[in-house]
Formats: structure tokens, C-alpha cells, sequence
């Protein structure tokens, strides 16, 4: 499939490098929860992030667009470094899309308007530029007939889509994905990971925390396994899911494919 | 792990032969009867409260209407009229005590010849609410803009008689006053007030931006935004300096009805935002702000207001350089406006702690800054959730609207309460009668918003669920 | 790619940036702190300036002066030759009862309201609706007026008092005491009753007035006893939860507490040959003299006060009850808890987190719509201070400021009460 | 200057009651009328001219003094019992007394009470913020008797409270107690004890510090006693300009510059006169026989009739 | 694996028959969601329901504890007829546990004290038996060290193993489980699926409403179509996913089982 021409313009202009993480450790409090972590990820390339429960996934793509503030080491995103300055933060979560595992939408605005929101008010576009964009991604998304409607009003894998939508409405280059079917039924979990595997050949950058094992076989470029605040293993997924190195590896991959 | 043996009679497999179609309910469980038994008298209990409802009905309502209805006298020109023992017959509200005084109650000591004024700005103010209240009528932008922008100075404007002859605040100070009047005059400006104001929209706006990057961004955006807020000032004070040949109305003149609903409004107006951001200010993260906001509100929720109204009215000239006074109705709106945000700032804070997390999160993860968040996402969702809370707020406030009497103004209670020592109208049942129709008015305007508020509430529900 | 060994990372540096956070909040904070100074100081100083031009008096020496004025209700002894320090005293203390008693009672209806505006039952629902709608649009001032001559037109004169004896209901205990075997016991208790010689509750459009008890040398004795009794109450109470904790079986607290309550003393006083006499209220004149009176202000500002703002509460109490969510309840019931156990130990703990900051307001609310009751004739502190004190005396800054000062306690002493029981029923969450 | 402030202004403010029948209460048309406004007027007339350039500021009993004090007002005309403590120490000087009053009781005819001095144990509705608190427990006490006090803010509750049986008595200045006894169920039914309990003389004052504008009021009020005494009415006035009779000449300016010791001009007393009226008609408009109230003069009459309102001479 | 014997007692004394529905009908104002249910269901039996969303699924199971109530027909619980009689209504809910798929779980009571609520206050158990009881099965969902914990401090799977403990604690002859895994983490459904497995190794009358194609395969003896309002086809499993007879149902696996 061909690239996405709204999307291509963008992604040509940026810096080879789109995230580089050296030595970055965070704590909470007294809690270590990242320990020195190193991560480069290229302009393009998909990344699957899984591990178990606590290790820390969410946190580090958290620390990727500043959710969560990290106390060593440096995190440099779109050839932006990530330090107190507001300003560089806010530019790059406008260059960072995120979607999160519970959707996060604005539940007074319409699909439409949750589209919409950042684009018109944070890159200034104009509106009727805005809503040809968002239907634009909506569609993408498979659900056009749904812009008007309130997010209470969608099914969970609907809302998932849309909340993958707003995020693209930004045209951001680099795409986080928090476990994004994991509050969803079975039935819908198949319609999300169908539409990130056709972001996924659009050639955007993604970093994926997920734990569905599918999607990293057939997407990833490389696929992550953390475990306490760690990067234990990181390979391309065959070789990581025939071949696992370290024992732990072995283990969580022997409880999660049933 | 193996599959457990199946119990001994093994199910055999069933398949629907024919969809069922869908079928009315049983009448036993819809229509009247079913209702009266769901909800009347379902149990011996239910029964019981249905008679005391009632009972209470009956206890309530029939002397009411005797007395304020059937028995009541409806024309006359003084106190004679409403005398048993003039009229010869038990009295019961003494209706022509109303009349009579009709025009204190809805206008105060408002000069004759200028109450049209009055009912413009009253016609002008249905005029532009109900449209804004009622969802379907289209231009809702536009409509607000004339109510919360245009309509308060024209208001101001048309009940005070504008004109007020704006005078030079800094440049005379510095030397310059004369030459710049000077000039003002030569073209045909009629004091030395705009160019004071100019050079100090110019000074305040560059120092605005200097210190931009400290507080927000950029500082165009800040300088700009600046100019632009003064322009807007600009516009309103120039409204009302010009003399559009109104007689001036001092606001001790004004009274009844008319300064009961400028305080209503105003506080109402006012509270809100001012509430939001005192709400804001207690939930910073800068210590120093938020203990400055819970100062604020706790010193505001926990002082009666009339000490405060004393105190600001006729104890503050105690307290400021000399010479200064300050309008009696002004203290009462700010002191009642004050009041009123200190209580709305706690339903904000609220429904801002109701916010889930996540919300924030989806927002910075969007790249809109902090400012537009609240504004956009957080703020929106926070109100309407603590909308009941709000309306009880401004039921409140409406209801305090009484104690300006305190500062010598008299609102529609005042204004009565100033009618009942009217010896041609001393009549056992004056006070009564007068209470009677304070009370009307202040049921139909509370229970008009508490009703309101409900529909809006079920509106904005409507819209977020199933 | 496996590292597990943990490098230094780089030195940190920290960078002074215009747009960091942390300085901008010092700037804007310092900012704040020296304009909030010169508020306060230049305040300070013009007040002082003016009061020395003036010549006006200052001082709290007023305080010790002979207030000349009588009082209609005094919880502590007052009469006119006393100081205007104690009317002081006298009109917070009457604040403060009416601010008490009615916040309970404005509770207890409003919980009821709340809980009624849900009910099924239409009629208990629209009973409830018109209770709100009714109470909370019309303004505090006319309930006040309105119970005062509702409750002042509802009772007779001094001389038509409606009156209710005790002996009645003594020597039916008598008979009682006879019946069961103890005739001793109760020919005692009916020569007792007869110091008491009934009637001696009175109700009038003066009050209500009920026997003020004197106590006489052996009553220590009874006195002891009740002590005793209510430190048993508190063990039986004890106990009784760590039985129900212990076997699951339940125990009845109340009945025991209340025979308990009214048995020990009264054995006590039997033994002791009933040493307490009661001084009763006698129509003297005008009036009935003695007793304990309970006069009509108090009772219309406590029923307006408390109705009105349990109009609020009720809407506080049906928010905080819909912003359960309905899941919890049907758990509850899944569980085969029952309705009020469900509403009990499930529902209303979780309610109060939303109901709380609220009602608070509404608390603080109340005590000061308690200086409405000057209108009824209420002594109240704002009555009695900030008004006929400043009236007698002029000194309008000591005594508005001692009035300020005094609600400001009140209710930040009431918000402390509050948040500190807040913060006790708030949710545990990560 | 107080009265340089005044002219600035271009309007008096004086610091009425908020509603006292026959002394300051707005009419149908929303106009203040009665007897302390009035004499506001004479005041507003003596230096504009025009007696409507006065701004009513309707005070509470417990306001009053306050708003005095601190500025907000000029002059406070609204019934205050002139006593020493408040000439003294609250800082104000009292310019002449408008109203002789006295302390009365109103009781219930039904109760067979013929003297104050039978109400030992009664209970007593008085309105709060005056002197009548002090003067029923100087009054009680000095007769060895007991009472229960019920203390109202406003006057109209007072009387609610005592027509509903609350009280046996209400108490109040025996101008104010004709007026009261309009709103009372069966006004009948009620009478007025003999006793006066008290010295009410109830006049303007103004702030200390200010010679000539005390000077001011003092002299205003004077004009009008003499002008009932000299038989200068509004009516005539303008008329009696011309007068041989060398009182009414100084009186009214024609003669002397009397009116410049006040900072005003000569004919100062003529206008207050001319616009509002003498004494006795501004009684009789108000409180007197033209009006519901219908008082007798009393103490009020002229001494030359034998009442106490004695007009210094203007010489 | 033997039965657990605390359960075991109380299973024993039951009626042969758990649950039992007679042409029930149900509707909502004018709707009509259960349309002539007809089921019974042995002692001791698992029984797994599906369908498609909306289909009557979770009021069939409602009704069946009489959260909600049924017009037409009959349902007899555990020998007790389900009318308007609150005390049958109390005795059924006792002896009925109900598994939410949002849990429930009582936020302001500590795990140990949401297991422990209902059986010393409407068994009137002692405390101490009441907290090894729920120990007991705190330790069989495998969480037994989060009793003092705050259901607001535990992850999705720990709080839905409470959900099902807290449950057990009324040691009910029948349990109702509406899709208790929807919300959870593949880890965690797993964990999940574990207790009940094992739950229903121990005998337990089981009523589920899953998608877990798995779970009904390995657990169920009978797994049930609903759609419509209706039940469209009932059989066992391996019958059932083999060899569906009804369109409905073909379609509706066709779709499910990726
Ligand atoms: N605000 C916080 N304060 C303290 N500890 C926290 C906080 N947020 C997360 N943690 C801890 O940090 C660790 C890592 O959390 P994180 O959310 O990154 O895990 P995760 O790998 O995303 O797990 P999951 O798969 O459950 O989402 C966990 O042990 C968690 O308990
Ligand atoms: N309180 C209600 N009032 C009216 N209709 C309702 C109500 N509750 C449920 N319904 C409707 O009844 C139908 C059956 O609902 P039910 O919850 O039993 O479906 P379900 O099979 O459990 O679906 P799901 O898999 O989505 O949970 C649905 O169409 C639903 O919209
Ligand atoms: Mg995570
Ligand atoms: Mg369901």
C-alpha cells in the first residue's frame, strides 16, 4: 500500500533519529522504576514494548512525551531534548501522538470536535481545514457515520478508534500506543489492531506496549521486553519469539501465547 | 488439566425452531392502574403517605386562597379601603396597598420622567436572555456576545445616564497634563482622560510582554493580547463617557425590583468566573497562591455578609486616604459578587476534583497547553457537573440580595419594608400582604432557575450518554 | 542488547530557563507575597492616620461597662447591671445553640428529604420535591417571620396555658410497681410525685416551661449513679461489638442502654428516698415564673433555620447518593444485604465523600442565617452585639471587628471538624 | 469644610430613618416626607435654595452613628435621643431638639391595667438600637420590678410580635406608639399608660470638628421656631420680607448680615422658610393634625403657649 | 483435584435442581428483551452463555438473582420461587453469588472487609470465622497478601479475583458470572480463568456469560446461544463450536474465533 500523502510531507522533513533515550532512570519516589534505559528508535520503525505487569512500559513511553518527568539521563524526541521548558515540551507532544489504553476522550465534545480540538487550537489551522483532515482519519478509521455522535455513545472499539484518530489529526510524526486493546471486548480488539497494522504500513514511527503477540509478529521491526524497570531483551520478532535469550523472557512468553 | 466428566444426564442440544416476535407487555404491568398500584398504594404504607399528602394539601392550601384571594380587597386609594371595621367583613390581603406603591417596588425612588430607561433596559434584557436560554434559537455566539458584552454597558449606560467625564489619571501627574488636554481639546476631545489612557495601554502592554516569558510563552501573543483587552476597555469606557444627553441617575435613587436584579445579575455574572479562578488559585501548586485563595474564601464563606456590608459602607472611609468615598451600590455588588465567588469557588473546586486523571493526560498528550486545557477540556466537564451546586449558589444569592438594605439602598423588600411605615397605609394586614408579594417574587424568579437548571442538566446528559 | 549493569548517567545540570516552571511559579509567588504586604500595611497605616485625626476612642475598655439592657434568653445567669463583656457571652452562647441544634435537625430532615426525593413511592417523592422547592426559594427571612407567627397564633395566652402534669404517668408507674409486687417502691415514688404536684409543663404563646430540677444533699448519690450508668452504657456498648465481632450475634444496644439510663438513677434515688425536688413554673402575674422556659424565638429560628437549609441538604444528599454508582448497590444486594443495610454500609459511606464539602458550606451557612433571628426578637450574638452593644457604646471597629473574628472561629473550627472527618471517609486510590 | 463639601456636591446628605411614620417615610410617589426630613430640607433649602437637594440616606438604629462618624452622612436627623454619652464621647454635637418625646407603655385594655407601675413580671416588646432598652431596665429596676425583654430589629416586627400575644406590653416613644396603634388588629382594643418613663428629646446632630456647620444646622432649626413664633409661614414669606417688625426683618435678611456667620447669605432663613415651612406647619403637615397621626403638640408647642420650643433670638 | 470442603457441605444439601426458568418474559417499558426463556439448570452444572451484544444476556442473569424483575413466567432458584417476597428474594440472593464485569467492588472497605461485609452481617458469622473464610479464598484467587489493601490499590485481574472471593465468602451454592474477563489483561484473564476453572473443578453450580471460546471449551457442560431476547441454540461444547445448527449462530462464530 502506498504511503498516506497527508501524512508522507511530514514525516520526510524530520530527523533520521525520532526517539533516543541514554541512560534515562526515574523514580518514584524511592522506587527505581526506570533503570537506565537505553533505546534508539529510527525515523519509520515500529517498536512492540511488552513485559509484565509493574516493569514499567507505561511509564517509559510516558516519559517519551513528558507525562512523567525522568531524573536522569536524557530523552531527545524529534531531535528535541525533554527538560523542564515548557515550551519544547508542548512542541514536542505536538510532534508525539498518544492513544491510551482507556481512550481518555473528551466526553462533551463530539467525535468531531474531539478531532478537531488540538488541530485548530494548537497548530492554528483553520476549522474547515480541520474537519476535512479529521473525517479524513476517521475514515481511515472506519467510522466516517460516527463524527457527530458523543463518545458515550460508541462501543469501546469504537472509541478506541476515535481516540487513534485525534491523535493522527495532530499529524504528529511519532505515534505512542499504551495498551490499546486491553479495555476492550474480543470482537473489538480485532477492529483496533486492523487499523494500526494499516498505520503501521503507512510508515509511521510507533512505539506499541502491548501484549498482543499477533500484531508484534506481524508489524514490529524489533519487539521490547522489559521487567523491572529494565530493558531485559530487545529483537526483531521471529528471532524473539523462537528464539528467546534470557530466562525471564522465556518464561513471561511461555505464560502469554496460549 | 483434564475436562471434568459431564454430569450423569448428559443435556441433550437444542435449537430455536422460529424467532419470537416481539410482543406488547402484559397490561397488568403499563398503563394507570399498574402506575397507582407501583406508586400510590402499593402497601398499607403508601397508602398512609397518600392521605398525609393530602391532608397537608388541605391543611395548606385553602386558607391561602381565602386569604389572599377570596377575602382580599382589590381596589381603593388608602388604608380606609382594607379596615374591617370600615368595610364591614373579615380583610384579608390588602392588594390596593400594592398598587399604590407599584412604582417604589419596581423602581425605587427612580426620577418619574426617566423610568422609561428602566423598562428599556428590562425589555432589552428578555430580549436578549430568553433567546440565549432557549436551545433551539440559533447565533448563540452572537447572542452571548450582546448579553454578557454589549448589554451590561448598555445597561450601564441607560440606568446611570452614562456621561461620567472621564478624567486625566497620569500624565498631569507627570507635568504633561496641559498639553495633552491641550491638544485633546484642539480636536474636539473632551478631556485629558484618552491620552493618559493611550500612552498607559502602551506601557502596560510593553511591560506586559517584557515579563511574557516568566509567565506564558511568547511574547507577542502576551503584548498583543494586552492591546487587545485595553481596546475593549477602551470601547467600554468610551461608551460610557459620552454624553448621549441622559440625565444623570445616581444609584442611591435607585431601588426595588430594578436594584434587586442588577445585584442579582451582576453577582451572578460575576461570581462565576471569579469563583473558577479562585477555585484554580486553592488547587495551585504554588503555595503561596493557593493559601492567598484559601484565605480568601474561608475568610468570604465564614464572615456574615452584613458585617461585611457594614463594615465596607460605613467603616471604610475609616480605613482609606481621606477624601475618598465610594458608591454605596458598587460596595454591595463587589461585596455581594465576593461573597458569592467564595462559595462558587468550592462547587468549582468540586467538580474539578471529579476530573479523572486521564482527562489531563489526553489533553498535554495532544500538545494543548495548560491554559487551553482547563479552558477547553477540563472546565467544561467540571461545570457541568456541578451545575445543581451552582444554581444553589445563585438561589442564594438572589435571596441575599435583601441585606443591601444595609447600605441604605432599598431593594424590592427595602422598598416595601420603607412602604409599610406609609401612615395612610397602616392596616393589620399590610405587612402581610406586602410579605405575601415579596415572597411571590422571590418564589417564581428562584424556582424559575432551580427549574431551568434541571432541564439544562438533563440536556447536557442527554447528550453524553446512550 | 541485555544490560543490566547500571552506568552513571551524565552529570546533571540544571539549566535557569525564563520558561521553567519551577522559577516562574518563585516569580509569580514573590510577586503575590509582596503585593499581599502592602495590601496590609497600607491598610493598617491609613486606619491608624484616621482614627488619630479623628479623635475617635479605641479600645476594648467598653467591655468591663454595665450594659443596662435585659435579655429574654440567657443560658448563663445575666441581668441589665452586668457588663456588656457578658451580653457578649450571652449572645454567642445563644448563637451557638441555635447553630447546634439546628444544624443537627437541619441534617436529620435533610438526609430524610434526600433519600425521600428518590423514594418509588410518588407521593413521598412529591411530598419531598415541594419540601425543596418550597424551602429553598424563599428566602430565609419570611420562614423566620412566617414560623414566629405560625407558632405565636398556634398557642394560647399565658392564662389559657395548655398544661401537662407528670403525675399522671407517676402513679400509673405506681399502680404498676404495685401490681409486680413492689407497693413500697411505688407508694415512695407516688409521695414523690406528689412534691411534684402536677401540672408543671405549661405552653403558652410566652414558651414552653418545664420544672427546673433542684437538687438536695442526697442527690450526689443519683448523680453518681447516672454516671455510673452511662459509663456502663459505653461498656455494654463495647462489649456488644465485640460480640456481634466475635459471634455475629447481634445484641440490643439501645434497649439495654436506655434501661440502663433510666433504672440505675432511679434505683438511686429510691434508696436515697428521692432527694431531687423540682422547682415548678407558677403563673405569677403576667406569666409563669420559674422553671426552665424555652421561649418562641428560639423555637421558630431553630424550625425556620433548620428547614430551610435542610432544603439544601436534601439536594446535597441526593447528589452525593446518585453519584454512587448504581453497580455498588446491586453488589450489595447480590449479596443479599437488605435495602437499609445496603444503604448503610455501602451506599452513604461513599456519598459523604461527594456530600461533605457541601454540606460544610451549608453548616457555615446556617450560623450565619442565625443573625436573621434578630427579627424575631432572637438574642443572638449579632442581636446583641453588633447591634444593641454598638448601639449603646459606638465603638463600630472593636466591635465589628470581635464580631468577624468571632463567626470567622465558628467556622473554621466547623470547616477543621470537617475536612478532618472528610479526609477520614475519603477513598483509598493509587 | 463640611458645608464647602456640601456645595461641592451640590446636594445635603442626611441620614434618615428607613420608615418612621410622620417622621421620615417615602410617600406614593416615592418622596420622603415627615418631620426629620423636613428638616433636611430647610437645611438643603437655607444653602441651595432647593429643598430637594438632599440626599436621604435611611439608617438603622445601630448605622447611625457609625455612618456619622465616618462621613458617610452630614447630618443625622432621624429621632436620636439626645443624651450626654452621645454628645461626648461618640464625638457629636446635637443642634436643637425637633421632638419632645417621652417613654410610653401600651398594654391590652383586657388586662385591667391602669398604671406602669402594675407591670412588674410582665413581658415587654421594644425595638433594638434605642434608648428605650435602658431606659425600661433603669425604669424596672428603680421600681424593684422583674420583665422578660423581647428585642426586635424593626419596628413593624414589634408590633407583629406584640399584636400576635407575644407581649404584654410595647414600649416606644409615645409619638411612635400613635403611630403603631394604626397597624394593630383592633387598635381599640389597646391603650396608652399614663406613665412617660423617660426624657426623649429627639433632634438633629452632626460630627464634632466642624463649628460652623454645627452653627448651621442649630440656627436653621432657631429660624423655623421663630419664624411660628414671628407668624412667617410659607405662604407668606415672601411677603413678610418687607415686614416693619425688625425681628422678621433680621430674621429674614432684610436686615443684617446674619446668615454670613453661617457661611451662607442673609436671606438664608427665608428660603428655608419659603420652601418647607415654619415649625408649626412642618409638625402639623407631618405628625400633627394634618396627617393620620394626629398628635398633640405637647411639650412641642411654643414656649409662648407653654409647650418647650423656645427659638433663640437672631441678633 | 478433590472438592473444596468448605463448598462441599453446603452442596450436598441442595436441591437437585439450581435454577429453573419457565417461559420467562421480560420487558422494558415497551421492549421486550427476554422472550420465552426456558432453562434448566442441574446442580453442579457450568453453564456458558454467548451471544451478540444486546442480546438478553446480562438480564437473563439479572433476573436470575432478581436484580431485575421478570413479568411473565416462572424462575425457581434453589427450590425458592422468585416473586415479589423480599425475604424469598433475600434467601435466593444468599444462596446466589454474582460476579460483575466491572466488579463492584466496594471502594471504601479493605479487600479482607469487602469479603467479610455481607457474611457478618447477613449470616451473622463471627468475625474471626468470617476473615479465615475469606482468607481461605483469598488464598484460592492466589491474592492472599492484598487483604489490607484498598480495591483502588490493586491492578484489573486482582480486583476481579476479589470480586469473585468476595462472592464465594457467602460460600453460594450457585454462581453468576457476567463476562467477568471483558475488562481485563490477557495476563489477567488468564488468572482469572484459573480460579474458575478451578471453581468448577470444585463443584460449583455455574452460570458465565463469557466470549472465552477456551474457558467454555475446556469448563462448560453446556454452552448456550442467546440473541434477540432469545435462546437460539443450547448444546455442549464440543458439539456446539463443531457443529453449529442455527444461521445465528454460524455467523456469530464465524466472527468470534479468530
Ligand atoms: N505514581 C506512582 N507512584 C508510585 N509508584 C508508581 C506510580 N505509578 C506507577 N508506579 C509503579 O511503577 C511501576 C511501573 O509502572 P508502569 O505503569 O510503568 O508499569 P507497566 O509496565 O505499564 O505495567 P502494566 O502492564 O500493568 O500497565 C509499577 O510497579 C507501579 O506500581
Ligand atoms: N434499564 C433498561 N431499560 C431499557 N432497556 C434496557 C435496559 N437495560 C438493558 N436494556 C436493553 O435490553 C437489551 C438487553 O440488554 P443486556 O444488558 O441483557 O444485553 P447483553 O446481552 O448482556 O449485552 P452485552 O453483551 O452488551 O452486555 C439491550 O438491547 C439493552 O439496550
Ligand atoms: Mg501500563
Ligand atoms: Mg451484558
Amino acid at each position: 500500500m502506498s504511503a498516506d500523502p497527508i501524512l508522507a510531507a511530514d514525516v520526510a522533513a524530520a530527523p533520521p533519529t525520532a526517539i533516543e533515550l541514554v541512560s534515562v532512570n526515574k523514580w518514584y519516589g524511592d522506587f527505581h522504576v526506570l533503570r537506565d534505559i537505553n533505546l534508539t528508535v529510527k525515523r519509520g520503525e515500529r517498536i512492540v514494548v511488552c513485559g509484565p505487569s509493574g516493569s514499567g512500559k507505561s511509564t517509559t513511553i510516558r516519559c517519551i512525551n513528558r507525562l512523567e518527568e525522568h531524573q536522569r539521563g536524557q530523552i531527545i524526541v524529534d531531535g528535541i531534548e525533554l527538560t523542564n521548558d515548557l515550551k519544547r515540551i508542548d512542541e514536542v507532544r505536538r510532534e508525539v501522538g498518544m492513544v491510551f489504553q482507556h481512550f481518555n476522550l473528551f466526553p462533551h465534545l463530539t467525535i468531531l470536535e474531539n478531532c478537531i480540538l488540538a488541530p485548530t487550537w494548537v497548530r492554528k489551522m483553520p476549522r474547515k481545514e480541520a474537519e476535512d483532515l479529521a473525517m479524513h482519519f476517521l475514515t481511515k478509521v472506519k467510522i466516517p457515520e460516527q463524527a457527530g455522535k458523543y463518545p458515550g455513545q460508541l462501543s469501546g472499539g469504537q472509541q478506541q478508534r476515535v481516540a487513534i484518530a485525534r491523535a493522527l489529526c495532530m499529524r504528529p510524526r511519532i505515534m505512542l500506543f499504551d495498551e490499546p486493546t486491553s479495555a476492550l471486548d474480543p470482537e473489538m480488539v480485532k477492529e483496533v489492531l486492523e487499523t494500526m497494522v494499516s498505520l503501521a504500513e503507512d510508515g509511521m514511527t510507533m512505539l506499541c506496549v502491548t501484549h498482543e503477540m499477533g500484531f508484534a509478529r506481524q508489524v514490529a521491526d524489533r519487539v521490547i521486553f522489559m521487567d523491572a524497570g529494565q530493558i531485559i531483551e530487545m529483537n526483531e520478532p521471529n528471532a524473539f519469539f523462537s528464539n528467546p535469550q534470557h530466562e525471564r523472557t522465556k518464561l513471561f512468553l511461555s505464560q502469554i501465547l496460549h | 488439566m483434564d475436562v471434568s466428566a459431564p454430569p450423569a444426564g448428559k443435556p441433550s442440544g437444542y435449537v430455536s425452531s422460529a424467532m419470537l416476535q416481539q410482543q406488547p407487555p402484559p397490561v397488568s404491568t403499563t398503563g394507570p392502574i399498574a402506575w397507582a398500584r407501583a406508586h400510590l398504594v402499593g402497601s398499607v404504607g403508601q397508602v398512609l403517605l397518600t392521605l398525609f399528602g393530602l391532608w397537608v394539601a388541605y391543611v395548606v392550601i385553602p386558607p391561602v386562597v381565602r386569604f389572599f384571594f377570596i377575602d382580599a380587597v382589590f381596589t381603593g386609594t388608602n388604608r380606609d379601603a382594607c379596615l374591617p371595621e370600615k368595610v364591614g367583613r373579615d380583610v384579608g390581603a390588602c392588594w390596593p396597598f400594592i398598587w399604590a406603591k407599584w412604582n417604589q417596588i419596581i423602581y425605587g425612588f427612580y426620577p418619574e420622567p426617566e423610568r422609561w430607561r428602566v423598562n428599556l433596559v428590562y425589555a432589552l434584557g428578555v430580549v436578549l436572555l430568553v433567546p440565549l436560554m432557549i436551545q433551539k434559537v440559533p447565533g448563540k455566539r452572537l447572542n452571548a456576545l450582546a448579553f454578557f458584552g454589549i448589554y451590561p454597558v448598555v445597561a450601564f449606560v441607560l440606568l446611570t445616564g452614562g456621561d461620567l467625564g472621564l478624567r486625566g489619571f497620569l500624565l498631569s501627574r507627570l507635568g504633561l497634563g496641559g498639553v495633552f488636554t491641550n491638544i485633546g481639546q484642539a480636536i474636539g476631545l473632551r478631556s485629558g482622560f484618552w491620552p493618559d489612557y493611550v500612552v498607559s495601554a502602551l506601557l502596560i502592554s510593553a511591560i506586559v510582554a517584557a515579563v511574557a516569558p516568566v509567565f506564558a510563552g511568547n511574547r507577542r501573543t502576551a503584548g498583543k493580547g494586552m492591546l487587545v483587552v485595553f481596546a475593549v476597555l477602551g470601547v467600554v469606557l468610551a461608551a460610557v463617557d459620552i454624553p448621549f444627553g441622559l440625565t444623570s441617575v445616581r444609584t442611591d435613587l435607585w431601588g426595588g425590583m430594578l436594584v434587586t436584579l442588577v445585584i442579582a445579575v451582576t453577582g451572578i455574572t460575576a461570581s462565576l468566573p471569579l469563583g473558577i479562578l479562585l477555585a484554580l488559585g486553592r488547587r495551585s501548586q504554588m503555595p503561596l497562591v493557593s493559601i492567598a485563595s484559601t484565605a480568601f474564601i474561608e475568610f468570604w464563606r465564614g464572615v456574615p455578609l452584613i458585617t461585611v456590608l457594614f463594615f465596607a459602607t460605613y467603616m471604610l472611609p475609616l480605613f482609606l486616604p481621606g477624601g475618598v468615598s465610594i458608591d454605596k451600590l458598587l460596595l454591595a455588588l463587589v461585596g455581594v459578587a465576593l461573597f458569592a465567588s467564595a462559595y462558587m469557588a468550592e462547587v468549582v473546586r468540586g467538580g474539578l476534583q471529579a476530573i479523572p486523571k486521564g482527562q489531563y493526560e489526553g489533553a498535554a498528550a495532544l500538545g494543548l497547553p495548560g491554559g487551553l486545557m482547563m479552558r477547553l477540556v477540563v472546565m467544561p466537564q467540571a461545570l457541568k457537573l456541578v451545575i445543581p451546586g451552582i444554581v444553589n449558589n445563585f438561589i442564594g444569592l438572589f435571596k441575599d440580595t435583601t441585606l443591601v438594605l444595609i447600605v441604605a439602598i432599598f431593594d424590592l423588600l427595602g422598598a416595601l419594608r420603607a412602604a409599610f411605615a406609609d401612615a395612610s397605609w397602616a392596616t393589620p394586614t399590610t405587612v402581610v400582604t406586602g410579605f405575601g408579594f415579596a415572597g411571590l417574587f422571590y418564589f417564581v424568579f428562584c424556582f424559575g432557575m432551580s427549574r431551568y437548571s434541571m432541564a439544562l442538566e438533563r440536556r447536557l446528559d442527554r447528550n453524553h450518554r446512550h | 542488547m541485555t544490560d543490566a549493569s547500571l552506568r552513571e548517567g551524565p552529570p546533571k545540570v540544571r539549566r535557569w530557563s525564563w520558561t521553567d516552571p519551577k522559577l516562574r511559579s518563585l516569580v509569580l509567588q514573590a510577586v503575590l507575597g509582596i503585593f499581599l504586604i502592602w495590601m496590609a500595611w497600607s491598610i493598617l497605616a491609613n486606619a491608624q492616620a484616621n482614627l488619630a485625626r479623628r479623635g475617635i476612642a479605641s479600645g476594648f475598655g467598653f467591655l468591663e461597662n454595665s450594659a443596662g439592657f435585659g435579655l429574654v434568653q440567657t443560658l448563663i445567669p445575666y441581668d441589665e447591671s452586668m457588663s456588656y463583656g457578658r451580653a457578649f457571652l450571652v449572645g454567642l452562647l445563644n448563637t451557638l445553640l441555635v447553630a447546634f441544634v439546628g444544624i443537627i435537625f437541619a441534617t436529620l430532615i435533610g438526609f430524610v428529604m434526600g433519600v425521600a426525593r428518590l423514594s418509588s413511592n410518588v407521593v413521598i417523592k412529591a411530598l419531598a420535591s415541594a419540601y425543596v422547592e418550597v424551602t429553598r426559594n424563599l428566602p430565609p427571612l419570611f420562614q423566620i417571620m412566617f414560623w414566629y407567627i405560625a407558632v405565636l397564633a398556634a398557642l394560647p395566652g399565658p392564662r389559657q396555658s395548655l398544661s401537662f402534669g407528670l403525675q399522671p404517668l407517676i402513679n400509673a408507674i405506681a399502680s404498676g410497681l404495685n401490681g409486680i409486687g413492689l407497693g413500697s417502691v411505688g407508694a415512695q415514688l407516688s409521695a414523690f410525685a406528689g412534691t411534684l404536684a402536677a401540672p408543671g409543663v405549661f405552653l403558652n404563646n410566652r414558651g414552653l416551661r418545664i420544672p427546673r430540677p433542684v437538687f438536695e444533699s442526697g442527690s450526689t448519690i443519683v448523680g453518681i449513679a447516672l454516671v455510673v450508668a452511662i459509663f456502663a452504657i459505653w461498656f455494654t456498648m463495647r462489649w456488644a461489638k465485640r460480640r456481634r465481632v466475635a459471634t455475629g450475634q447481634q445484641f440490643p444496644v439501645f434497649w439495654t442502654a436506655l434501661a440502663l439510663l433510666i433504672g440505675l438513677p432511679l434505683i438511686a434515688a429510691v434508696v436515697t428516698g428521692f432527694p431531687v425536688t423540682f422547682e415548678k413554673p407558677e403563673l405569677r402575674g403576667f406569666n409563669f415564673v420559674g422553671g426552665v422556659p424555652v421561649i418562641p424565638e428560639f423555637v421558630a429560628l431553630l424550625f425556620a433555620l433548620s428547614i430551610y437549609t435542610a432544603g439544601f441538604i436534601a439536594e446535597i444528599v441526593r447528589a452525593g447518593i446518585l453519584s454512587v454508582s448504581k453497580g455498588q448497590s446491586e453488589a450489595a444486594a447480590s449479596l443479599g444485604l437488605k435495602p437499609n443495610l445496603t444503604m448503610r454500609l455501602v451506599v452513604i459511606p461513599q456519598a459523604l465523600r461527594v456530600i461533605i464539602p457541601p454540606l460544610t458550606s451549608q453548616y457555615l451557612n446556617l450560623t450565619k442565617n442565625s443573625t436573621l433571628g434578630v427579627a424575631v426578637g432572637y438574642p443572638d450574638l449579632v442581636a446583641v452585639f453588633a447591634g444593641t452593644t454598638l448601639n449603646q457604646t459606638g465603638q463600630a471597629i472593636e466591635i465589628i471587628a470581635i464580631t468577624m473574628a468571632v463567626y470567622l472561629t465558628i467556622s473554621i473550627i466547623t470547616t477543621m471538624i470537617m475536612n478532618w472527618y472528610n479526609r477520614r471517609v475519603a477513598l483509598v486510590e493509587r | 469644610t463640611t458645608l464647602d463639601d456640601v456645595k461641592a456636591r451640590g446636594a445635603l446628605n442626611c441620614g434618615v430613618t428607613q420608615g418612621l411614620p410622620g417622621f421620615s417615610s417615602p410617600d406614593d410617589k416615592g418622596n420622603w416626607t415627615g418631620l426629620d426630613v423636613d428638616f433636611c430640607r430647610a437645611v438643603a433649602a437655607a444653602i441651595f435654595n432647593d429643598a430637594s437637594k438632599v440626599r436621604y440616606t435611611p439608617l438603622s438604629a445601630k448605622d447611625r452613628f457609625t455612618a456619622l462618624q465616618s462621613g458617610a452622612i452630614d447630618v443625622l436627623s432621624r429621632n436620636t435621643t439626645w443624651t450626654m454619652s452621645r454628645d461626648t464621647s461618640l464625638g457629636f454635637n446635637f443642634a436643637g431638639v425637633m421632638y419632645y418625646d417621652g417613654q410610653g407603655f401600651m398594654v391590652r385594655k383586657s388586662l385591667n391595667i391602669k398604671s406602669a407601675k402594675e407591670l412588674n413580671g410582665a413581658s415587654i416588646c421594644v425595638q433594638t438600637g434605642t434608648t428605650h432598652e435602658l431606659n425600661l431596665g433603669d425604669y424596672f429596676r428603680a421600681n424593684n420590678m422583674k420583665y422578660e425583654v423581647i428585642t426586635f430589629a424593626t419596628i413593624d416586627e414589634t408590633v407583629k410580635a406584640y399584636d400576635s400575644g407575644r407581649c404584654d406590653v410595647f414600649t416606644s416613644d409615645q409619638s411612635q406608639i400613635y403611630a403603631v396603634k394604626l397597624k394593630l388588629t383592633n387598635a381599640g382594643d389597646h391603650i396608652v399608660l399614663p406613665e412617660v418613663i423617660s426624657k426623649e428629646p429627639l433632634g438633629p446632630l452632626v460630627r464634632h470638628g466642624d463649628d460652623q456647620w454645627f452653627d448651621l444646622i442649630k440656627w436653621t432649626y432657631y429660624a423655623l421656631l421663630n419664624a411660628e413664633e414671628l407668624g412667617v409661614t410659607q405662604k407668606n414669606a415672601e411677603q413678610e420680607v418687607n415686614s416693619a417688625n425688625p425681628e422678621v426683618k433680621r430674621l429674614l435678611g432684610s436686615d443684617g448680615k446674619f446668615g454670613e456667620g453661617i457661611g451662607l447669605t442673609p436671606d438664608w432663613a427665608l428660603r428655608a422658610v419659603k420652601l418647607v415651612g415654619n415649625y408649626g406647619e412642618i409638625f402639623e403637615r407631618n405628625v400633627g393634625k394634618g396627617s393620620p397621626l394626629g398628635i398633640e403638640r405637647g411639650f412641642n408647642k411654643l414656649w409662648t403657649q407653654g409647650g418647650l420650643q423656645y427659638g433663640m433670638p437672631i441678633r
